[in-house]
């Protein structure tokens, strides 16, 4: 039976900083770890060493930056909106944090257990681009305003084809509790029923995430930074914390949803999890180092004429051979 | 000129039987790199732009030559050239000097030099001459260029550049502006005696912590 | 569409405001709003800088502003004497200031009427097509990170990497050559420089599968190419593009063949041109024209004699008669032009460097309107302007 | 899928229908993924820089240094100036000297300002010793400006001596060999030839060896030929004048070892005639420095500022020696 934090935590207070304990930790190790990941893989793809010098692999070399982030003054620019501007690097990693703690990495553990999970979960991610917009808008910088109105339209575009996709599997599944659904997948994960499906839901997990070749909001070439162009210091390094957590969690939503979760032969359910998140990150920074990035009307183009249309066709099709199957 | 010099090629012929352009002579590409060479005033090089254009001809560069020193005029030096063929025509177009000449007179010449000046004065003061006598003076210096942006485009910048340079002005140029020195500079930095290099070493210098 | 008041320093001029690097004010009904895209931005191509004026993503309107990288280099020419101005030939375009010190070289040459020995000639043939390929190398290499394809660039800045290398055993330098004087060369190749470059013509020639294969044939690079930044014939003709964006235009106008220069009329290659005018035309020139440079180098280290590399009696000071010079060639980005008057001194009255960038750049503003802020980038990128040589 | 390295020309390519190209697009995705992940297991190519250092090709360019001969013990510079005109960047300063009983002029100061130089090699060509070559330093680092006047003489300095003392022996030797051999013919070619190639360069130089030679083989003391041997120099030099004939015999009689002034002296003299040329022309009254010829004035400011920089690099050095000596004590 699946547990959650509050059937081992009685207390519900305690349970809550429990939670958000583990987290933050969780995010904080692992955006430590994916940067250094990142670094390293885009490293030996382009045929350099990447970090070497702090610690084993060089994998202590983010967390030396993350001191050095820390300890940098925090400079804003003039004229900017205040609230906004300041808020915007908190409001980015909240959602994101939250989204985090719906996901069983086990046959019997999840932090949090909700027969509506699927939907919370995009439901958090959607705010994302709230916060993005709220850094673009407040950094009084045209560029920071281009990224952020490019992250807006591409947030919504590609919104739809992701609940689309996740759509059509939670059709199969007959749940949206995401426990449900890894359960649902027997012995064969929902990639085989889907893969369609699983293509246009990574595809657009991949936009949703800003990256490459996606990364029309931040666009270092043309936009120089993009939305967080004005943002230094360890502002700048909790965008950069909600990217690579948000990364983590459609991960693992796409886990959950096509890749059979926690399930696999021999190994331990949490390994089979996290290796197929790490693997599913891994072809994400496989992607951002192999491709030029998109223009953003083609991009915009790509999401309502190529993937929203398969989305439905895909949905259309699995409703159909569901009907006629029962 | 005359009959007996290398067949000039048509569109200067054509340049040249309409009065466009004096001097019009075919020059050894091997030598100076010029096919053909010819001397216009400067209220002419619109039309002549024009004509060329029409004759497959691109705008391959524009500069000036500050003479002032030496107590000739300035001049505007045009090359045309084309894609399909090399063929790079020389068009010179007198300029009066922009402002008085500032700067030490021209060191007398001496031994074989002078020689060789004098020689080469002489020739050209025949050639003129004879010119004249078949009715075919040199243009006079003009007070500023005309332009040609609105025939080749490349022209725009290029002006910008000789006025930028030379503070020679075109007339009809859509927007000359300084293009390569500083919007409030006060000088051009090409003629002959605007040379005071030095002084920025030294201000330089000065900034330099000791 | 604007008034005059927007145009970079006229605010200075009418004597309105003090600071004529303030923003422009946007027009009034509020439509369109101006970027200022350099001078210091990512991938400007050094310190261009692009006024923009945007609707929304589209460009309505666009002014290069140029001179950051003003060196005087013409100036300099002035006050040096002939010999003194080589050092600064390679300083004009840097990524392929071989061809452009070995040009310089040659104008004097023809001006002295001086002979270069054999060897020299095919010497000077061999570094300035390694020089070509690894400009083109490098601009492969930013184009796509213009794009935001980060590996390539890596990639081909090692390959180019290798260049560099065989170009500092001889020359001495990786970057800013000095290596011609007048009537040869100050190095001997030998043996080991010339099995390095064929090895590395084999390397790069297998390279190229791996570079099609990842940029070439992908989806993502066409469409950011295709159709984008035409520059068509008459727009050429307009502006005076040479160069392989010319090329890119079906024009098959190239010096080494227009006005064959040194020896190049004694090698066969050919001279490849597109006929989209857009930027994967441009790529695909270039790309080609580093095979055909590759051809070049083969056939150059197959005839190379042996001999000096410097006419007998070197030149010390010398004074050239009274005259004037055109001698172009053709370097990485187009037709450089080096126009030099003589008064018969020991020093130059005039150098006119002709930069192919210059004109290329000019041309921006015609083919920029309509387009997008992206677009700008990559078509820029595609142009392979070196800032340097625009401003001299 | 596409590993053919030919390319397809843009437009060549056949119109194909929208699922097609859209298939056709994700595989040339995937190609270029393989690419990538074939990379990602191959050896980088990177050099890490400074624990693992980069093999110097022998054509190798950096700052110029002088060249040790082994046969002389010590560099050749003859303190010809030629290097100082011709450097494009004005960055070397040098000054001579002649010695008593030395044949040949010596360089009393060399000073390269690495910060201006941009190895353009054309010093090392027209060095008539071959005495300059390049160094192979390459990470020279500084936070000053001044530290990268080097003072080329410097390795020298202590075997100047020994190193005139035996240039000394070598030439009364070799002078007094030649004069054996050819003791009559010589002399009254020699005084013609002196005066034929009063102008050339190379020619000038050659022309000099016997005049210094003979008195200073004869007698190593005598002042008299000292006198001479300037005056034979001076008319070589078309332009200095009398100003620097007249104060040069005075410089070298009054003091024959190196004194402030005997250099400066010497320099016009002992330069080309193009060197004394522009030499002189700032001199003249009549061009406004800032006209004149900006460039000599840019080499007079470039070759002031070398100075200063290596005087206080030298005061410097100084305070931190006494520092240190102040620590230590």
């Amino acid at each position: 039976m699946l547990k959650t934090l509050s059937d081992l935590v009685p207390n519900v207070f305690l349970a809550m900083l429990l939670a958000a304990a583990a987290i933050m930790a969780f995010a904080t190790v692992n955006a430590l770890f994916l940067v250094w990941l990142e670094r390293k893989v885009s490293a030996r793809m382009q045929r350099r060493y990447g970090p070497t010098v702090v610690g084993p692999f060089g994998m202590f070399q983010t967390l030396v930056d993350v001191v050095k982030l820390l300890s940098k003054q925090l400079i804003s620019p003039k004229d900017i909106d205040k609230p906004l501007y300041h808020l915007a690097p908190i409001v980015v990693f909240v959602p994101v944090v939250l989204g985090l703690s719906l996901f069983p990495i086990d046959k019997s553990f999840a932090l949090v257990d909700t027969n509506v999970g699927l939907v919370l979960v995009f439901a958090f991610a959607g705010m994302g681009f709230i916060a993005i917009f709220m850094a673009g808008w407040g950094s009084n910088n045209k560029y920071a305003l281009l990224g952020a109105m490019r992250a807006v339209a591409q947030n919504i575009a590609y919104e739809i084809p992701l609940i689309l996709a996740a759509l059509a599997v939670t059709m199969i599944a007959r749940s949206m509790r995401i426990a449900d659904i890894v359960e649902a997948q027997g012995s064969f994960p929902y990639i085989l029923v889907q893969p369609i499906g699983a293509l246009i839901y990574y595809i657009s997990a991949v936009a949703e995430t800003n990256r490459a070749p996606f990364d029309i909001p931040e666009a270092e070439s043309e936009l120089v930074a993009g939305f967080h162009t004005e943002y230094s210091g360890m502002r700048f390094a909790l965008f950069f914390l909600a990217e690579y957590t948000n990364m983590v969690i459609v991960s693992m939503v796409a886990t959950s949803l096509f890749l059979g979760g926690y399930k696999g032969p021999l190994l331990p359910g949490p390994v089979w999890f996290f290796g197929k998140v790490y693997f599913l990150i891994f072809v994400m920074l496989w992607l951002r180092w192999t491709f030029p990035r998109l223009r953003f009307d083609q991009l915009m183009t790509f999401a309502w004429k190529v993937l929203i249309p398969l989305a439905l066709a895909n949905l259309l099709v699995t409703a159909t051979v569901l009907k006629v199957m029962s | 000129m005359s009959d007996d010099s290398p067949q000039r090629s048509e569109s200067l012929q054509r340049l040249y039987d309409d009065k466009l352009v004096v001097q019009a002579e075919v020059r050894d590409h091997a030598q100076g790199g010029f096919h053909e060479s010819c001397i216009a005033a400067a209220a002419a090089l619109p039309e002549i732009a024009a004509k060329l254009r029409e004759d497959g001809f691109y705008l391959e560069m524009l500069t000036c030559l500050d003479r002032r020193q030496t107590g000739e005029e300035m001049a505007l030096i045009y090359t045309f050239n084309r894609f399909d063929r090399a063929h790079r025509l020389r068009v010179e177009s007198p300029i009066a000097a922009v402002a008085e000449w500032r700067g030490p007179a021209p060191a007398p010449l001496k031994g074989a030099a002078a020689k060789k000046k004098a020689e080469a004065d002489k020739a050209k003061a025949e050639a003129a001459a004879a010119r004249a006598a078949a009715g075919e003076p040199d243009p006079d210096p003009a007070a500023e260029g005309a332009s040609i942006a609105s025939v080749f485009r490349s022209a725009d910048w290029y002006e910008r550049e000789v006025y930028d340079m030379y503070g020679v002005t075109f007339a009809g140029h859509p927007d000359l502006k300084r293009i390569l020195l500083p919007e409030d500079a006060d000088f051009h930095a090409l003629l002959k005696d605007f040379g005071r290099i030095d002084e920025a070493e030294t201000t330089l210098d000065d900034q330099r912590p000791s | 569409m604007t008034s005059d008041l927007h145009k970079p320093g006229a605010a200075l001029a009418a004597g309105t405001s003090a600071d004529p690097w303030a923003t422009p004010p946007a027009d009034p009904d509020g439509e369109t709003y101006y970027l200022n895209m350099g001078p210091q931005h990512p991938s400007m191509h050094g310190v261009l800088r692009l006024l923009l004026e945007l609707r929304g993503e589209e460009i309505v309107k666009c002014e290069p502003i140029i001179g950051y990288a003003h060196r005087a280099h013409e100036k300099m020419a002035e006050n040096r004497n002939y010999m003194m101005f080589l050092p600064n030939t390679s300083r004009v375009d840097y990524l392929s200031g071989m061809i452009y010190n070995i040009a310089y070289c040659q104008a004097v040459e023809k001006m002295l009427a001086i002979e270069v020995p054999e060897r020299a000639e095919h010497i000077r043939v061999i570094v300035c097509e390694l020089n070509r390929v690894s400009s083109h190398l490098l601009w492969f290499g930013t184009f796509l990170l213009d794009l935001g394809g980060i590996t390539p660039f890596l990639y081909s800045f090692d390959d180019r990497e290798q260049i560099l290398s065989i170009l500092d055993r001889v020359t001495g330098s990786r970057l800013t050559y000095c290596y011609g004087r007048f009537g040869g060369v100050t190095e001997d190749v030998d043996k080991k420089f010339l099995d390095e470059t064929t090895a590395f013509l084999a390397r790069l020639r297998g390279r190229m599968a791996e570079y099609h294969a990842l940029v070439t044939d992908n989806v993502i690079f066409r469409s950011r190419c295709e159709g984008v930044g035409v520059i068509d014939r008459e727009t050429a003709i307009e502006y005076g593009v040479t160069g392989p964006t010319l090329r890119a235009a079906g024009v098959p106008y190239d010096v080494r063949r227009a006005e064959p220069y040194g020896i190049y009329d004694r090698f066969e290659f050919d001279i490849p041109t597109a006929s989209g005018a857009d930027n994967l035309a441009r790529y695909y020139v270039r790309v080609a024209e580093m095979e055909q440079s590759m051809r070049i180098i083969e056939q150059a280290i197959a005839k190379i004699p042996d001999g000096p590399i410097m006419p007998e009696k070197a030149l010390k000071r010398f004074k050239p008669d009274v005259g004037e010079h055109y001698f172009a060639v053709e370097s990485a980005r187009g037709q450089f032009g080096i126009y030099i008057v003589s008064d018969g001194s020991d020093v130059p009255f005039r150098i006119k460097l002709r930069t192919p960038s210059f004109s290329n750049l000019a041309c921006m503003p015609d083919v920029l309107r309509g387009t997008m802020v992206a677009d700008t980038i990559a078509i820029l990128g595609s142009i392979d302007i070196v800032l340097p040589e625009v401003d001299r | 899928m596409s590993a053919d390295t030919s390319l397809v020309a843009p437009g060549a390519e056949k119109k194909r229908g929208y699922l097609a190209l859209l298939v056709a697009g994700f595989f040339t995705l995937l190609s270029g993924m393989w690419v990538t992940l074939k990379n990602l297991f191959r050896k980088p190519v990177t050099l890490r820089y400074p624990r693992e250092r980069p093999e110097l090709s022998t054509a190798f360019r950096s700052a110029i240094d002088l060249v040790d001969f082994e046969e002389l013990g010590s560099h050749d510079c003859v303190a010809c100036m030629q290097c100082v005109n011709i450097c494009p960047s004005f960055c070397i300063q040098v000054e001579g000297q002649k010695y008593d009983g030395v044949k040949r002029k010596r360089a009393t100061k060399f000073l390269v300002d690495y910060a201006l130089c941009s190895v353009c090699g054309l010093c090392i060509d027209v060095c008539p010793t071959e005495t300059l070559k390049y160094s192979k330093i390459y990470d020279e680092v500084s936070f000053e400006r001044d530290a990268f006047v080097f003072d080329l003489l410097e390795p020298f300095v202590e075997r100047e001596e020994a190193f005139l003392e035996g240039q000394r022996i070598a030439d009364a030797k070799e002078a007094e060999e030649k004069k054996k051999k050819a003791e009559a013919a010589k002399k009254a070619k020699a005084a013609v030839a002196a005066k034929k190639k009063a102008d050339g360069g190379e020619e000038a130089e050659k022309a000099e060896k016997p005049k210094a030679e003979k008195p200073k083989a004869a007698k190593p003391k005598a002042e008299a030929p000292k006198a001479e041997a300037p005056k034979a120099e001076a008319p070589r030099a078309d332009e200095p004048k009398a100003e620097a004939e007249a104060e040069a015999p005075k410089a070298e009689a009054d003091a024959p070892k190196a004194e402030a002034d005997a250099p400066k002296a010497d320099e016009p003299k002992a330069g080309k005639v193009d060197k004394a040329a522009v030499e002189a022309k700032p001199a003249e009254p009549k061009p406004k420095a800032a006209f004149a010829k900006p460039d000599s004035d840019a080499k007079a400011a470039s070759l002031a500022r070398i100075e200063a920089a290596k005087k206080r690099a030298l005061e410097k050095k100084k305070q931190a020696e006494q520092q240190a000596e102040g620590e230590g004590e």
